[in-house]
């Protein structure tokens, strides 16, 4: 049988490549991309805990489903933002965005 | 279990017999038969796009005041045969800079996403490939993959037509989707089930008869899902020379072009499953096979409607095209399928001419109140730019630049 | 090593695979192309969590409706995607320094649990019981406020993802 | 319906008429205030149904009406949102739907439905008034609020705000409705955005309780993560929690957890009940439109933080020995009692109707924490009901004053400020429902003796004072009781008696009914709520198990109760009673500079501004470039120059120039310099940079974390 450990690990290693993708990639499409390989890693770890130690309960699955539904609305706002920007500045360049610059 | 009432699950015993008597694990001899079953479904399901491809000929031609093929064998049936052939047997060309992996796996995808919708249809009352519990989620679910054979296709091949085809139809695909989903519900809502088996046995009466609205809705935007006449704006070809498929050749065009009738008879089936009772009929229950024979006419009177479409409607310009599904479909669907559900849970369930009374009737109150409604508003600014053709055609180029 | 245990290893490696590349790849297209692959593979992994219905449901509304929107939207501005551009940002290097902490601490902390390496199955063998999540999601007693709360939520974002995108005539350029 | 689905549904009529009249009915006047009035009327309803029910419920305290439903899955439970309807609730229920009905009715007058619009109001600007054509002749008339519907939204989203808390049984929920209140607070008072005035007091509102919310946010947090729970009956009603709160010791030195989280939690009531020391937003929130939102800030909302240390008094008190006081209590007894004294001296020598009012509520506040403070439970809530009705009153009748001040200077062409107090006088001919309610609302505020509820509830606290051996407060209470009295009886005299001082008010009228029809229903409960004392008193006692403090049966509170009452109104009648126009205030001559102090409010505001507003430029430019720099160094330089010139040179280029010069100077003046550039450099405006330090300093919390706690 596959330990809980395997999903685990599996989990916090998607998350660490998205949490790296946000940090270091430029393109602000990018970005949102990696945004969703973490909520993933995060929908794993959830179903995996689900289904190793609380199995009876449906706690872990509303909140996996709340998840997708927030991921959706998630990216339709981060697309529209992305294009409204492209739209005004012509970029989609995280690094050309600072104009909050102190 | 005779051979004659129900012929396939015969074979198959016969064969999971034979299997396990030369000394194989059962878990392998599964594993074979399913492999051995889906192999037979998708090769009888590409088998009968031939016949499919000279039944639309044929009919339009009919309708056009012409033969359709009649050259090729008894009636022009080998026509198909024959194009099939001249097609494997026509040189692959990868024009120049096209984008290797998406180009090549577009045309698999477009057949293969067809193909497994095949997978959860009950074809008779104990012939399904698989009895999903979430087969409507399913059926989405591969419909969602579907789209990227037709994204690859377009980005792969490295051409501005096939791009800005392809732009359309995702846009064709997402925005139709949403009725579409919406539609799903009535059926799943009306048997208490997402497996399309227990949505089979639930029509008692069909249910067209239970949301005549629903499933002309589900038609309509069924349609827009393949992609057909009126809603081929994908493959216009006074716009956009051929479509998303324009750099394709040989049996990877073929590949295409077999996905879209198959598509096309895919949703006819899904039509008649979910809205003309599936498999249902006299004994049908009791001999399986006659459940087949009533499938295939009820998908065919299906498809001959798609045809008859095809034949006489032109082509919807973009603008109307979007119009059409985000200020008339969505709410109309959304509508019905709450009113529905109100309407169903109030009216007594054992009396069934109570029920589809009701129900028809508040189909024709939500017809008429939607048809009042469109009177109204088609002369307010909301659909005022449909009426001034030299500025719409304006505003679809822009639309297309703009995506 | 058990034939599931390979089906695991092989699934993970291919998302991990397909991840990596979502975040090296120079092309967007080809990124799409690989963050598509790699939520696959992460349907296959619900699929040996036994979850049957978030299977359909990832592939459903992470590849059939987000990773087509993402594709839509890298087509919309293919006109920037110019190949020679650099892939990452100028602190790239700094990166390392959260998501590998952030990697070191999660396995610390997790390795550090007790039930780490459970390996028995509290899940029904198939799949979920979908008729209770969806009667615990409109429940009163159950989950109906989230539920609502999140249709809500994708209410507003249909409306702000409108209002933000919408090219206003004369304006806003 | 079950009673607690009634419950459920009080909050949510002013909700949907916030939403229908934002979403819909911006431009419709009429529209906007009948559905705002007709929300408030349902709550009403519902809440005096739920009233009337919870009354004669036997047993409420032990068995209050409760539903709630599962919010949040947490853990392994979840986190719960509910309603409770106890005797405190039900109490604070009642007055809060009378006094909010009472609002909604009085805005429809006050903001002159009805009269035409005027011809230069702009949105976000008092309206100037307009012309109107009568019998060929013209004349200038109040006109209509040009952002009415507007207003009619705010108060009701704020009435909502205001249910949410008063019917909620968890903190979470409390703390929702406590900053949404905050919210409309802001948006009322600066409600005309177009006056520099009211902006400012907007923000100065919003930050000033923002202080206090901080500090309630960190209680709690601490509550819900010492307890897991926010409920109140889970934490408040469990003897057993309460033990072990009051037993822990917290991370701060000498305190238990009871102790902390009660003292973070007061720090809230501190700043939206404007106790010392943050009570300066208060009266600056009297920018908003006249009586309404003044109203708001005097009988609801600040009650609200009044109702939280209340509601939360068992924590406060948890750990309390026989007839000793907790950390918080003292806390609260002090500040309390010093807030009311304080604020009561200040609103002694003010002019504006309005700010006289705002500073007695302040000082009205200070008793019920002081009585808090000292264990007078019940007299604490009671004052709180009695203080509601009447300081309602008082301000709607003060709006009514200032209306038909503004009518008569319309009407007389007369440029007075229609605030001011000295330029009225003699209203009670012209204004005589005014003046018969708004004495009522006065008397009960100045505790005229037996027949006021004002009476009733005050001297509970000073019994309850008195009673408990806390000779300090209870005088100080006592003595700021005189003084209310005293300056109650200035403003009446000022206002009402006498002969009109000037050409606006004898030419002032009385308002329509819609503004003096809730005037007459507050006076009548202003009076008649304290007879209800003897029911009151084991109604809300019977929530802490016992009666409360029991009542000390010494006549000495009751006697300087109705002592500093008749002295401090005679003393005011006497005082003022034959002022005349454009003199000096007497008091001025009484108190000499003491009087200056006062009207300028011990100068709190400008003790704020100089020490927490100034500093910073002040530590920049005046210590260390003045003082430090050039007076004290160059000065010491120049006297060691003028000492010996070799010496001075030798000194001037090896030591002051490379050391003193430009290493000090480095050192306090270029430094922030310095280190601003620096950390401007950290504000890159990129996100992902931000992302960056974020995690790697939640990296570092992380690996402490680790290193201090073992898993």
């Amino acid at each position: 049988m596959i330990p809980l450990s395997w999903y685990l690990i599996f989990a916090a290693i998607l998350f660490c490549i998205g949490l790296f993708g946000v940090i270091a990639r430029r393109n602000l499409m990018s970005v949102l991309m990696c945004l969703e390989l973490m909520l993933n890693a995060v929908n794993i770890n959830l179903l995996s805990f689900w289904s190793y130690l609380y199995g009876k309960d449906l706690q872990a699955l509303v909140f996996v489903a709340i998840i997708f539904a927030a991921a959706a609305a998630e990216t339709a706002v981060g697309l529209a933002l992305i294009i409204s920007v492209y739209r005004r500045r012509v970029t989609v360049n995280a690094n050309d965005l600072d104009m909050m610059k102190g | 279990m005779s051979f004659v009432a129900d012929p396939i699950n015969f074979i198959a015993d016969w064969l999971s017999k034979l299997l396990l008597g030369w000394g194989l694990p059962p878990d392998l001899v599964m594993v074979l038969l399913f492999i051995i079953g889906s192999g037979l479904l998708a090769t009888v399901a590409m088998l009968w796009v031939t016949i499919l491809i000279w039944y639309e000929r044929k009919i339009i031609g009919r309708i056009q005041d012409r033969f359709g093929p009649n050259r090729v064998g008894p009636y022009g049936l080998f026509q198909s045969i024959a194009d099939m052939i001249k097609i494997f047997t026509k040189e692959h060309i990868s024009p120049d800079g096209v984008d290797w992996f998406p180009f090549t796996i577009a045309p698999i995808i477009a057949v293969g996403a067809v193909l497994a919708v095949w997978a959860v249809i009950p074809f008779s009352a104990n012939f399904v490939g698989t009895n999903l519990s979430v087969g409507i989620l399913f059926i989405l679910a591969i419909g969602g993959i579907g789209e990227f054979g037709i994204v690859f296709g377009g980005w792969g091949s490295n051409n501005k037509y096939a791009l800005l085809s392809a732009f359309r139809a995702v846009a064709q695909l997402i925005s139709y989707e949403t009725p579409y989903v919406i539609c799903f519900l009535i059926p799943v809502m009306l048997s208490g089930s997402m497996n399309l088996n227990d949505i089979v046995k639930a029509q008692d009466p069909w249910f067209i008869f239970l949301a005549p609205l629903g499933a002309l809705i589900f038609f309509i935007t069924s349609i827009a899902e393949v992609g057909r006449t009126p809603f081929d704006l994908a493959e216009a070809e006074s716009e956009l020379v051929a479509g998303f498929n324009i750099e394709y050749s040989g049996l990877k065009f073929g590949m295409f072009y077999v996905g879209d009738f198959l598509h096309s008879f895919t949703i006819s089936l899904l039509f008649a499953a979910l809205f003309l009772g599936g498999w249902k009929g006299p004994w049908a229950e009791q001999i399986p096979v006659l459940g087949f024979v009533y499938f295939f006419i009820k998908s065919s009177a299906a498809y001959f409607l798609v045809i008859l479409l095809r034949a006489s409607m032109p082509r919807f310009r973009i603008d109307q095209m979007m119009d059409f599904t985000w200020k008339v479909l969505t709410p109309l669907s959304l509508t019905v399928v709450s009113m529905t559900a109100l309407v169903d849970k109030l009216l007594p369930a054992n009396l069934i001419w109570v029920r589809i009374g009701g129900l028809i009737l508040l189909n024709i109150i939500i017809f008429i109140a939607t048809d009042r409604l469109l009177d109204i508003y088609w002369k307010k600014p909301l659909f005022q730019k449909n009426n001034q053709v030299e500025d719409a055609s304006k505003a679809s180029s822009v639309k297309l630049g703009a995506g | 090593m058990s034939i599931l245990q390979i089906i695991f290893l092989l699934a993970a490696l291919a998302t991990l695979f397909c991840a990596v590349k979502v975040v090296i790849t120079t092309r967007m297209m080809h990124s799409a192309f690989w963050l598509v692959g790699a939520l696959l593979g992460i349907a296959v992994l619900f699929a040996m969590l036994e979850s049957r219905f978030f299977v359909v449901v990832q592939v459903l509304v992470y590849i059939g409706a987000i990773a087509i929107l993402i594709i839509f939207a890298v087509m919309l501005t293919r006109k920037i995607m110019d190949e020679n551009q650099q892939r990452m940002n100028q602190l790239w290097g700094l990166a390392f320094i959260p998501a590998g902490g952030v990697l070191a601490g999660l396995i610390y902390i997790l390795s550090r649990w007790n039930a780490f390496n459970t390996t028995a199955r509290t899940a029904p063998v198939n799949g979920e019981d979908i008729e209770a999540l969806g009667k615990a999601l409109v429940s009163p007693t159950g989950f109906m406020l989230p539920f609502e709360v999140s249709s809500i939520l994708l209410l507003a974002a249909l409306i702000g993802a409108i209002f933000v995108s919408y090219d206003r005539k004369g304006g806003g350029r | 319906m079950s009673m607690e689905t009634l419950v459920w549904l009080i909050p949510l009529p002013p909700l949907l008429s916030f939403a229908v009249i934002i979403l819909f009915l911006g431009r419709q006047k009429a529209a906007s205030h009948w559905v705002a009035l007709s929300a408030a009327g349902l709550s009403w309803a519902a809440s005096m149904l739920v009233f009337a029910f919870a009354i004669q419920k036997p047993n409420l305290a032990a068995a209050p009406i409760l539903s709630s439903i599962a919010w949040l899955p947490v853990g392994k439970g979840s986190f719960n949102v509910g309603v409770q309807i106890d005797p405190l609730s039900s109490v604070v229920l009642f007055f809060v739907a009378w006094t909010i009905l009472m609002i909604f009715i009085y805005s429809i007058g006050y903001h002159n439905f009805g009269q035409p619009a005027g011809s230069d109001d702009k949105p976000g600007l008092p309206p100037h008034g307009a012309e109107e054509t009568h019998h060929h002749e013209t004349h200038r008339v109040p006109s209509i609020e040009p952002l009415y519907a507007r207003f009619f939204a705010f108060i009701s989203l704020f009435a909502f705000a205001m249910y949410t808390l008063v019917v909620t049984d968890n903190l979470l929920a409390l703390y929702f409705g406590w900053e949404v209140m905050g919210l409309c607070s802001y948006l009322l008072i600066g409600f005309w955005f177009a006056k520099p005035s009211a902006r400012d007091a907007a923000v100065k509102a919003f930050l000033t309780t923002r202080i206090g919310d901080m500090f309630m946010l960190l209680g709690l947090a601490a509550l819900y993560s010492v307890t897991g729970t926010l409920n109140y009956r889970e934490v408040l009603s469990n003897p057993a929690v309460l033990d072990k709160l009051a037993s822990t010791a917290s991370p701060i030195a000498a305190l238990s957890w009871a102790g902390l989280i009660g003292l973070l939690i007061f720090m809230g009531t501190v700043g939206k009940s404007a106790q010392f020391p943050l009570h300066v937003w208060l009266p600056d929130a009297m920018e908003g439109p006249t009586p309404v939102s003044a109203m708001i800030h005097a009988a609801t909302m600040v009650s609200a933080g009044v109702y939280l240390v209340i509601r939360f008094y068992p924590l406060m008190a948890a750990g309390r020995l026989d007839g000793g006081q907790t950390p918080p209590m003292v806390a609260m007894a002090f500040i309390g009692a010093f807030t009311a004294i304080f604020a009561a001296t200040i609103a002694v020598a003010q002019n504006d109707v309005k700010r006289v009012l705002a500073y007695s509520t302040i000082s009205q506040l200070g008793f019920m924490i002081a009585a808090l403070g000292v264990g007078a439970y019940v007299a604490a809530a009671f004052h709180l009901v009695m203080h509601a009705f009447f300081k309602a009153l008082l301000f709607l009748g003060s709006g009514s004053v200032i209306h038909g001040m503004e009518h008569g200077a319309l009407h007389s062409g007369d440029e007075v400020d229609p605030q001011n107090m000295f330029e009225m006088g003699g209203l009670f001919r012209k204004m005589p429902l005014t003046f018969w309610t708004f004495l009522a609302g006065g008397l009960s505020l100045a505790g005229f003796p037996f027949v006021t509820a004002g009476f009733w509830s005050k001297d509970e606290i000073l019994s309850g004072a008195f009673g408990g051996g806390y000779m300090v407060v209870f005088i100080t209470l006592a003595a700021a009781a005189f003084i209310t009295a005293f300056y109650t009886m200035r403003q009446v005299t000022l206002v009402f008696l006498g002969k009109p001082r000037t050409q606006a008010a004898s030419s002032a009228s009385e308002n329509s009914l819609v503004m003096t029809l809730p005037l007459v229903v507050l006076a009548v409960f202003a009076v008649a709520a304290g007879w209800s004392a003897n029911w009151f008193k084991p109604f809300v006692g019977s929530m802490l198990g016992e009666s409360g403090i029991e009542a000390s049966t010494s006549l000495v509170p009751l006697i300087t109760s109705l002592c500093v009452s008749l002295i401090g109104l005679l003393a005011g009648w006497l005082l003022y009673r034959g002022y005349e126009a454009r003199q000096p205030d007497p008091l001025e001559n009484i108190l000499g500079p003491v009087y200056n102090l006062l009207k300028n409010k011990y100068w709190i505001d400008e003790f704020y501004e100089r020490v927490f507003m100034r500093p910073a430029a002040w530590v920049a430019n005046v210590l260390v470039s003045v003082w430090i720099d050039k007076i004290v160094l160059d000065g010491i330089l120049h006297w060691i120059g003028r000492a010996g010139l070799s010496v001075g040179r030798f000194l001037r280029s090896k030591f002051d120039l490379p050391v003193i010069n430009t290493g000090l100077e480095t050192v306090f003046g270029q430094s922030p310099l310095y280190v601003g550039n620096g950390m401007k450099r950290a504000q890159t405006g990129r996100v992902q940079e931000y992302i960056i330090m974020a995690m790697i300093v939640v990296i570092l919390v992380g690996v402490i974390v680790i290193l201090v706690v073992p898993i």
